[in-house]
């Protein structure tokens, strides 16, 4: 499960290159931006935008299907609802179901933001090697802890998914049955055990940490002085996001 | 549980995100007074963090569907106030290598399952209350009491959330009637969480007593 | 009938080289085979595959005269893992060597007895109320190695047993296993020496298939096999050979 | 002024009986020195008090006639532990070797300099972009290694090295210590095949105590000592004096 979680490789694309703080920023204000559309005529700027952003990532379109298809099924969920029981103004009725204007106005909408967020924001996670992001995240005010935090749970997940693996492999072959709920019991005997051990593996990990400087000094965050065209995306990305955000205040 | 994207206001979104930094930094500042080199903490929230990450991908089957562990209580119990930014991370990785959750709904997700883990840990430091005798029914029971709040209050949070905030057309009955109806099919994970923490909680206290009493 | 039965075993990930690319063996019950190869020939693919872990891309497998279902739970197959750690999940040994006869609903009296039995077999009386994470790694092997024994399997899979045994436990384990007279084995590692003392027949296996499969000491001998395979000819088989060379001439060293 | 000088360096935890009791040793800067005996005879953690990690509740200890402090940073001793998982902790190889240099606040370029130079010097350059836990047991080993040496630390501790790599690797490793002229080594392993190839010295290790201390043929062809502290002479020495043996009539073999 977590190999195909595992992030696609970064590709050597515009946007790959893109300097990392200004990608952040520039994505994360669109991402934003998206968050409050709610006007029916901005989704398709928005829905285009999203395009345009992930045609520059030059990832593969199977890689973002991929990736929507386990969210989507709170779409399909809010699909069977929103338009079926939510506002007054019936489009269409087929007997007793009633398709109904308001619910479905509000679905197309969040159907288009999440579609529109999650396109912007893989582009940003594809295109973008964990520890740099996080350096990068850290030279804009993450707090240093935090940043550390992300970067050992990321690298250490992968073992865990292997050692839990194991462990319920081992667990099934002496009879155990983990379809049921009745291995509750055994699924906590083993994050138990998980746990300990990896208490006893945190002190090894700190003392071959120490060993080699770490807390010695603050390290210094590599840093690219931003091109001409880093700042170009990041205006552009600011540019569109206000429009975004202020076309309901123009409007009226 | 978890509040996806493009479903809440930006209001809330952000309003998420404020809360959520402020309890970080209350979280962080609790750290530095409680450890004089308060990175060397850092190791071990993060190996215990990955652990949770793993244990709450398992699934385990309630027909007609099957639930997975949110561990919010589980986390509180073990690691006190370092809980708020484990989830912090964990609810990030789990929407960047996931989409579980939302990038933009991160801070209002850490605050549904955050806060709560928070309060479980207060819950179960009432456990120093028993005596040695009754040590360790008192510590699985609390174990179980503070994952159900835990998960009922997070759960609770998360429905009125989604209700309020989504269709403005809805009316006020099919609103409580929603609420109710998320809340009530939130009562067998509820019940797992709590069995399971309790059953940890158990296994700790008979191996490793101290991972339930240092805040490292 | 025979105890393993694999016949043209495929096996990989899609896009990548197969780890397993035809390997067809067959084990005769009460076999001991040792299964050798540098890192990444397939040995606990093999195994996985063997167990029902893992669903072969292509070949038959019969173990016992029965196909291998994948997921499918089979007591007569027994694998101690190399991780052992990943093994021992009960807060004690005790529990940890009940857990598998409790899985497979015998009265509490019949699990009781199966434990005693197992744990006074392998000497572990003195760990029964001990916590398996705090074991030595020789220790946590052998309750592994127990907690197997207990679901009374007739298969019986070791990978890598002797890593990070130091030389008591590694001889404790080539004793217990040679009193093991009814299991068939199945045995990978890279301690040729113990391989050679511990199998009837070995399997070298490189690049996803059987490159050799003889007697452990011909096998073994043969330096230019083995070292075309990441191998070296164990020093004891160097050894053998001026020993076999010696004799003649014994007296003129004394 | 001696690499390594500990006098009578007593470690235990409150209540159990010592893990060292009273070791007293000097080591020579340049000194390849293996550390033999049984699991749980005290080498990791005579390990853990030269690299400054815990506390010896007694006895003296300097290292480059230097007292260690415990918690402080000696970046001229490098260590690479036994489980090298626990070593690798950045998401990348290029960042975990540069993790070292970077905390002694070098430059970036310096830092990419000494990863570099460290790099092409161990033969990981295909691995930097990879991450360590995609790797084999024996590549994680080599970064490790990797990471450490990027340190340019002069005392270089190794912890059972050779554990989990396949031969390949392990000739490989060899071969690099053997080009490793300036370092001082401690190496403590199972492998005494290994000890006997790369050091000039061994330390016998057990019940917290040095039990013996000498030239590494000499101290394990010693199997009276060996098996009185749970260890083999090697095959390779027990061939070898068969070799020593045999010149007189190697005509007759022909």
């Amino acid at each position: 499960m977590l190999a195909r979680a595992t992030l696609a490789a970064p590709t050597a694309t515009s946007l790959a290159r893109w300097e990392v703080r200004l990608k952040l920023i520039g994505l994360l204000c669109l991402v934003f931006a998206f968050a409050g559309v709610n006007d029916v005529r901005l989704l398709p700027v928005m829905l285009a935008t999203a395009f345009v952003v992930y045609r520059l990532s030059s990832l593969p379109f199977r890689y973002l299907i991929s990736r929507l298809k386990v969210p989507g099924i709170f779409l399909v969920a809010l699909a069977v609802v929103l338009p079926l029981f939510s506002g007054e103004t019936v489009i269409a009725q087929f007997g007793p179901v009633a398709l109904r204007l308001e619910g479905t106005v509000s679905f197309v909408s969040i159907a288009a933001r999440f579609v529109s967020i999650i396109t912007v924001a893989t582009v940003l996670f594809a295109t973008t090697p964990m520890p740099t992001l996080v350096r990068a995240m850290n030279s804009l005010g993450l707090p240093p802890l935090l940043g550390d935090m992300l970067l050992f749970t990321y690298r250490y997940i992968f073992q865990l998914a292997e050692d839990l693996s194991r462990a319920r492999t081992a667990a099934r072959l002496r009879g155990a049955d983990l379809g049921s709920v009745r291995s509750v019991k055994t699924t906590a005997y083993i994050i138990g055990s998980l746990l300990i051990r990896s208490n006893w593996q945190a002190e090894r990990v700190l003392a071959a940490m120490t060993l080699r400087g770490y807390g010695a000094s603050r390290a210094r965050s590599p840093r690219h002085a931003p091109q001409a065209w880093d700042v170009a995306g990041l205006v552009a990305c600011v540019a569109l996001a206000a429009v975004l955000a202020l076309f309901p205040v123009l409007v009226l | 549980m978890h509040v996806p994207d493009g479903i809440v206001p930006v209001s809330v979104a952000a309003g998420g995100f404020a809360a959520a930094g402020g309890v970080t930094w209350l979280s962080l500042r609790k750290i530095e007074r409680a450890h004089t080199v308060p990175r060397n903490g850092v190791p071990k929230a993060s190996l215990l963090t990955a652990v949770f990450f793993m244990a709450s991908l398992i699934h385990f089957p309630v027909p007609p569907t099957s639930v997975h562990l949110v561990l919010s209580g589980l986390m509180g119990v073990v690691l006190g106030w370092y809980a708020f930014p484990a989830i912090l991370v964990g609810l990030f990785l789990q929407a960047v290598m996931f989409q579980h959750g939302g990038l933009t709904t991160l801070g209002v997700n850490a605050c549904i399952i955050g806060i709560p883990a928070l309060l479980a840990h207060r819950v179960f430091t009432l456990r120093t209350r028993f005596g040695a005798r009754r040590r360790a029914a008192g510590t699985a029971a609390l174990g179980f009491v503070a994952a159900f709040v835990a998960v009922a209050l997070g759960a609770a949070a998360a429905s009125l959330l989604i209700v309020t905030t989504v269709p403005a057309h809805l009316d006020a009955v099919v609103e409580r009637t929603a609420v109710t109806a998320l809340l009530f099919a939130h009562v067998p994970l509820g019940v797992i969480e709590g069995m399971f923490t309790a059953i940890v909680v158990l296994f700790l206290l008979r191996v490793q007593p101290g991972l339930l009493e240092e805040r490292f | 009938m025979r105890a393993v039965h694999a016949s043209n075993l495929t096996f990989g990930y899609p896009g990548g080289t197969p780890v397993l690319d035809g390997v067809t063996v067959g084990l005769d019950p009460g076999e001991r085979v040792g299964i050798i190869g540098p890192n990444g020939a397939g040995k606990t693919t093999l195994f996985m595959l063997v167990c029902g872990v893992a669903e072969p891309m292509s070949g038959g497998l019969e173990v016992f005269g029965q196909r291998v279902e994948t997921g499918a739970f089979r007591p007569e197959i027994g694998m101690v893992f190399h991780h052992t750690n990943d093994q021992l999940i009960c807060p004690t040994v005790r529990e940890d060597i009940a857990f598998g006869p409790q899985n497979i609903a015998l009265s509490r009296q019949e699990v009781e007895e199966r434990v005693d039995a197992t744990v006074s077999a392998t000497g572990i009386v003195h760990l029964l109320d001990r916590a398996p994470h705090e074991l030595s790694s020789g220790e946590q092997r052998l309750v592994a190695l127990t907690g197997v024994l207990a679901m009374m399997p007739r298969l019986l899979i070791l990978d890598e047993p002797t890593s990070d045994l130091d030389l008591r436990y590694r001889r404790r384990l080539i004793q217990m296993l040679a009193e093991m007279k009814e299991h068939t084995l199945m045995i990978a590692s890279h301690d040729l020496e113990f391989v050679l003392e511990t199998c009837d027949r070995v399997l070298l296996l490189d690049r996803g298939r059987v490159q050799a499969d003889g007697v452990p000491a011909d096998v073994m001998s043969d330096s230019g096999l083995m070292e075309a395979h990441g191998l070296e000819v164990p020093h004891s088989l160097m050894a053998q050979w001026h020993r076999h060379s010696a004799p003649a001439h014994a007296d003129s060293d004394g």
